[in-house]
């Protein structure tokens, strides 16, 4: 018991972690229309800068503003100098752009850093685990980023629905025409929210720094699990990227952790871990396949 | 009428030229540079530039012209640039080639148009049985050894039970079967991830609900930087011993994870520590010339370019006369930075192998110690099937 | 008129230019021009047929590595059999014949995209390009995780597949071989364009709504060249699988897919010969800049980045004076 | 007197609390142009699209000819006789004036699985086509793009398409929207001209044109139909007045 609820945990941090680039991800998605494949490039930016920065003072604490700030900027950037060009493309020409954005990120930064992964150590201070149960227990980073992650979705929350800018973010994804309409610059309005979504993309790059390898190529892997999380969510919408988020992180985990030995019962060891591997693996696309065949639109869509 | 004169007169001035002075032997070096394999395509390279350049530009006293291409991981790719440099270029000795897959699409066509291939990294089984090629040399080691010696290292430290992790491809399998082909004791649990997979906690989990005696897993690049990561951070590394392969652990992969290494065993037929007048040599070279640690992929590029340099020598480099060429190879007439070295039948390398053990060291940063052996004289399990 | 004059003419140079491209290439010094040519027709044939969906049909899929790594594996299984002397599955018998590869290929490339593309069809704009994706990834982890067929190393094919005893595993040979495949193949797409079949393809990607009011079934029609698509970029990986003899989990990975769409781009979208010279130039770029500088993906992402922001429509609009109508 | 060409029964379309179309009742008989007016916002275009199918009701029955069509999808309704033509123009833009009337004669003859043949070498595809045009008076454009045309022939060429399809009733959605003066006269006598070969439900909002062409007039107000009569009585109407004051002279 106390194994199914560390596996739950597990895909609960797993499930924050793609909240943070999906939010950001759907956003640009449902409000300027915008295929982003550039964002875990941004991801990418955000981990190399913090880690970076961390090495060179020796303080976690001191990476996590640089690379927020190194996140917002470059996607400032390429909002300002790229895809400001493609709101009015089609899908094509933005998948195409940011593809050779990845490219083009992927040698700067090996040009930059060098081809080794960087390294940063969990800071002291949220080092170690602790007793969560009897029996239970847990790294305190994890515990870290899920709380930074339920804080931040809370944030989008507040943000979205009590602001000013939540409302002209809530009917620029409904309507963009009616927040010209309403006399905003919408031009301002999307570099914004561009660089809203850098900022997550960075912070989770960061944090993830001291968990994963901090490399490039990155922000692909991830991507493609992230774009599965928008879509299944329904585009356009932080709820449905939040639900996404959490059912895939649990999904992905528990199906890795208990389908190889539910197969074992009825098959041969190594094939039934071999199987089971391989359709953990599929798991999440399976899982986006059949909600589009339910919802082709997704789990909530919003109408448009 | 003229014309053709004109053109004979040039061809066979081209085909004098040579002779005046030598022209230098060309070897295509194919490897990957972009992606996260980068920083072994860039050991493998700067090793064997480091041979040449230790050498005023020779190798075994014949000036040699190394062309590198990068090869992205395609297998495509690493073809398409092979036959390029077959044809165009009329390069007879090629090198450098990291991933299995390149190497499997790449190598049959340069062994078939005559050329040799002298593998400084990859080798996978089957070109070392059924498939095996006078013209394809392995200077590392076949892949399954690597696991095998894992293997026996884990039996040899008296462990009963192990829990074994692999991604869940052809070498994940392979790395496996290896080790459990000398791993004698009780497999308690056998898991494979993904490819793409990044936060092993699920696998955490089920590491410490199987309570093994020794954990073995198999993750190169990243994937190992993630997965020691967090069996550290999970509390892991301080209550269940750990088994690697030196793919999972190379200097790169040390530096990333910093204390979390320490205590570590690894099966390794290199270390940087080896004493022997060779390895010396090359250490002190390559601290000179790049100040980072090599990781083993350097090593074995470094042998590569000394095995090539010893054929090089025998033949006066001339790569015409393939036999004798072969002839050359074959003797392994060098001194590795390993210490013994010498070709199996299938020429692949039979070597020892050794334990290491990841120390704190001097500095307070930690280091790879060599403490024991593991192998005499190992070769692999496919020379048998090959029949040259 | 005039156009249509001009626009012979420069077909008929560059037949003749590819008809004579292994000449040119050995006399040259450059002899793996062939094979670098070889390459760009099977690319060619990919990126056509994708553009078939992309460009006449206006479905963005962003997995056809699919269907290109799926014919690939049928030659590289039925030689692995044909070879190992035993059945796929138990029932099939392996063969190294291109006569039997090619259309074994073309039906199970066919029926994946009927079920691929059923399903996928049923959803439309991102949706469709994430399912896509989806499909193919799924594709992806199935190769790798299958060790009977090489699992992530692939599938090494020793010799290429056998056709009328030519001698295929000649540079040259095979050249001619897919220089006439590639002929057929876009004889057959410039029928199927400008039929019936393609006019009402173009027309639903030129406005669906008009369509169904006109009283078109869309799904049906654009179901059935989803399924042609499908094939077409089969038969490209059954060539390449034999050009390269070797098939691996790489021909399915969604970079792959990613490239497919970067040749149609480049060439010029919805038009007939345009992803073959996208082709070309991609593959030619590609080897260029590599044998130039190692950090030659830079070079590569820029190039693509000035492509699709400045030149609206590919190279092929650099020649549209040529070939005219496009807007 | 055979029984109506298209028959509505207590049609109702919800969009959450909002009722855009209210229990609507109309019938077209054959040969018959029957108008649907009313103020801006009345739900002329979603009761439109109910019909061809584009949207679906929530309650009633939508009858052609006496058979339910109600749940099946547009292109089936359009195969069975409902032919329409848009407010704002939805043409194939890429294509010539000749092929987007080609592609409806194409669509209307059946499927279009037919790979090989060159769609614009079919001499017979196109003959019948340029007779759409002759009759509209556009054959002298065939071979312009569509793009370069007037908004005035746009909309001919609109009615063009629709009547290849060969529709036996003819939902027209503002046809005179835009026109010009001598446009919308153009326009009027066409329609007159055609409606002995189809029925038709034109919904428009230029009086003059409403009643010089429509047989009978039914006038809808909060997605509710509030009247239907001749010319004569819906202008003696005083619901409609009522409905209509201070309405003035709307545009589109």
């Amino acid at each position: 018991m106390t194994l199914f609820l560390e596996q739950l945990l597990n895909g609960l941090q797993f499930g924050v972690m793609l909240f943070l680039l999906a939010a950001g991800l759907t956003l640009i998605f449902g409000i300027m229309g915008v295929i982003n494949l550039a964002h875990g490039s941004i991801y990418m930016v955000g981990a190399y800068a913090g880690t970076w920065v961390a090495m060179q003072t020796g303080s976690f604490f001191l990476g996590i503003p640089a690379a927020l700030a190194a996140a917002a900027l470059v996607g400032a950037a390429i909002e300002f100098l790229i895809v400001r060009r493609l709101y009015k493309r089609d899908h094509l020409d933005q998948v195409l752009a940011t593809f050779a954005l990845i490219l083009i990120f992927n040698q700067v930064v090996t040009l930059l850093f060098g081809r080794q992964p960087l390294f940063v150590s969990i800071p002291p201070l949220l080092d170690g685990s602790v007793q969560l149960l009897p029996g239970l227990p847990y790294p305190v980073y994890r515990l870290a980023i899920i709380v930074v992650g339920l804080l931040i979705a809370v944030g989008l929350y507040l943000l979205i629905n009590k602001t000013r800018i939540g409302m002209l973010v809530r009917a620029g994804s409904t309507n963009r025409e009616m927040v010209r309409a309403l006399g905003v610059d919408v031009r301002v309005l999307y570099t914004i929210v561009f660089g809203l979504g850098a900022l997550l993309a960075g912070l989770a790059g960061m944090m993830a720094g001291p968990i994963l390898a901090v490399q490039v190529g990155m922000g692909e892997q991830i991507l493609i699990t992230t774009f599965v999380v928008v879509v299944i969510g329904g585009v356009g919408s932080i709820r449905g990227a939040f639900v996404a988020s959490l059912l895939l992180g649990v999904v992905d985990t528990m199906l890795r952790a208990y389908l190889p030995s539910m197969l074992r019962h009825v098959m041969v060891g190594p094939e039934a871990d071999a199987l089971g591997a391989g359709i953990a693996s599929m798991g999440i696309y399976l899982l986006m396949a059949l909600v589009l065949l339910i919802r082709p639109k997704g789990l909530f869509a919003s109408n448009f | 009428m003229l014309r053709r004169t004109f053109l004979a007169l040039a061809a066979s001035a081209m085909a004098a030229f040579p002779a005046l002075a030598q022209d230098p032997v060309k070897i295509g070096l194919i490897t990957t540079l972009s992606g996260p394999g980068g920083y072994i395509g860039q050991d493998i390279r700067d090793a064997f530039q480091l041979a040449i350049d230790m050498e005023g530009g020779k190798l075994g006293g014949v000036p040699v012209d190394v062309k590198v291409e990068d090869d992205a991981l395609k297998p495509g790719q690493g073809k398409q640039i092979a036959e390029k440099m077959l044809s165009n270029d009329g390069v007879k000795l090629f090198t450098g080639i990291v991933f299995s897959n390149v190497a499997g699409a790449t190598v049959p066509d340069i062994v078939d148009a005559g050329a040799f291939y002298i593998s400084p990294n990859a080798a996978p089984s089957n070109m070392a049985g059924k498939e095996c090629n006078e013209n394809y040399f392995v200077v590392s080691w076949q892949n399954d050894s690597l696991h095998e010696s894992a293997g026996q290292l884990a039996q040899n430290l008296g462990y009963k039970t192990a829990f074994v992790l692999a991604p869940n491809y052809q070498a994940g399998k392979d790395a496996i079967t290896g080790f459990k082909r000398y791993f004698k004791g009780e497999i308690v649990g056998e898991t494979y991830t993904s490819l793409d997979q990044t936060d092993f906690a699920a696998e955490m989990a089920q590491i410490r609900a199987a309570k093994p005696e020794v954990v073995f897993q198999f993750h190169p690049g990243g994937l190992g930087i993630a997965f020691l990561r967090q069996y550290e951070q999970a509390g892991l590394l301080s209550t269940v011993p750990m088994v690697l392969a030196e793919p999972s652990m190379d200097a790169v992969t040390l530096k990333a994870i910093g204390d979390a290494a320490v205590g570590l065993n690894i099966s390794s037929h290199w270390n940087a520590d080896f004493d022997n007048a060779a390895n010396k040599n090359f250490m002190e070279a390559w601290m000179k010339a790049y100040n980072r640690m090599p990781t083993y992929y350097a090593s074995q590029s470094y042998d590569t370019a000394l095995a090539i340099a010893s054929a090089l020598k025998a033949t006066g480099g001339n790569m015409d006369d393939a036999d004798a060429f072969r002839d050359a190879m074959r003797k392994a007439d060098f001194e590795s930075v390993r210490g013994k070295f010498k070709f199996g039948v299938n020429q692949h390398p039979i070597q020892d192998w050794y334990h290491l053990k990841v120390e704190k060291g001097e500095d307070g940063k930690p280091v790879i110690k060599t403490v024991g052996d593991v192998f005499k004289d190992h070769g692999d399990a496919y020379a048998d099937q090959c029949k040259m | 008129m005039d156009n249509s004059i001009k626009k012979q003419i420069l077909l008929a140079v560059v037949a003749v230019l590819l008809l004579a491209l292994p000449f040119i290439a050995s006399a040259t010094g450059y002899p793996a021009m062939t094979s670098l040519a070889t390459r760009a027709l099977i690319y060619g044939i990919a990126a056509a047929s994708l553009n078939l969906v992309l460009g006449y049909g206006g479905m963005v899929s962003f997995g056809h590595a699919a269907f290109f790594g799926l014919g690939g594996y049928v030659v590289g299984i039925l030689y692995q059999h044909y070879t190992q002397d035993d059945l796929f599955l138990g029932l099939v018998p392996g063969t190294n014949q291109l006569l039997v590869t090619l259309p074994v290929t073309l039906i199970v490339c066919g029926a994946a995209a009927a079920l691929i593309g059923a399903l996928s069809l049923r959803t439309g704009g991102v949706q469709f390009i994430m399912i896509t994706l989806a499909f193919a990834q799924m594709l992806f982890f199935l190769f790798v995780s299958l060790k009977t067929y090489g699992g992530d190393d692939g599938l090494i094919i020793r010799r290429t597949n056998e056709l009328f005893g030519l001698k295929m595993r000649d540079k040259q040979t095979y050249y001619y071989v897919c220089l006439a495949i590639t002929a057929v193949f876009f004889f057959l797409l410039w029928r199927l364009v400008n039929s019936r079949f393609g006019n009402v393809l173009t027309g639903l990607r030129q406005n669906a709504r008009r369509m169904a009011a006109l009283g078109l079934p869309a799904y049906r029609y654009k179901l059935v060249a989803f399924i042609i698509s499908g094939m077409g970029a089969g038969l490209a990986g059954c060539l390449m699988a034999n050009f390269l003899r070797f098939a691996s989990p790489d021909m399915v990975h969604w970079t792959k897919s990613g490239e497919l769409m970067v040749m149609v781009v480049l060439g010029g979208v919805g038009t007939l010969f345009g992803p073959l010279i996208g082709a070309a130039a991609y593959i030619v770029l590609e080897s260029v800049l590599a044998s130039w500088t190692e950090y030659w993906q830079l070079g590569l992402g820029f190039i693509l980045l000035f492509v699709v922001l400045y030149t609206n429509g590919g190279i092929e609009a650099l020649f549209g004076r040529l070939l005219g109508r496009r807007v | 007197m055979s029984g109506p060409i298209l028959s509505v029964r207590g049609l109702v379309k919800r969009f959450g609390g909002l009722v855009a179309t209210d229990g609507v009742t109309i019938d077209v008989r054959p040969d018959e142009i029957h108008a649907l007016i009313g103020p801006n916002g009345a739900g002329k275009t979603t009761l439109i699209s109910q019909l061809v199918g584009e949207l679906r009701h929530d309650a009633g029955t939508i009858e052609l000819e006496g058979r339910d069509i109600g749940a099946l999808p547009t292109a089936r309704r359009i195969g069975l006789g409902l032919g329409r033509t848009f407010q704002i123009t939805c043409l194939l833009p890429e294509y010539t004036v000749l092929d987007n009337v080609a592609t409806g004669v194409q669509v209307r003859q059946g499927h279009s699985f037919r790979f090989w043949g060159n769609v614009r070498g079919e001499t017979a595809l196109r003959e019948t086509a340029l007779s759409f045009l002759e009759t509209i008076g556009l054959a002298g454009r065939a071979d312009e793009q569509v793009a370069n045309l007037s908004h005035g022939e746009q909309k001919q060429l609109e009615l063009a398409v629709a009547l290849a399809t060969e529709p036996r009733l003819l939902l027209l959605d503002e046809p005179m929207a835009g026109l010009g003066h001598s446009e919308s006269r153009q326009m009027v006598a066409l329609l007159m001209a055609l409606k002995t070969k189809v029925s038709m439900l034109l919904v428009e909002h230029d009086m003059d044109a409403v009643f010089a062409l429509a047989d009978r007039i039914s006038v809808l107000v909060y997605g509710r139909v509030i009247a239907t009569g001749t010319a004569d009585e819906i202008r003696d109407n005083a619901d409609v007045r009522a409905a209509y004051l201070g309405e003035g002279d709307e545009l589109c």
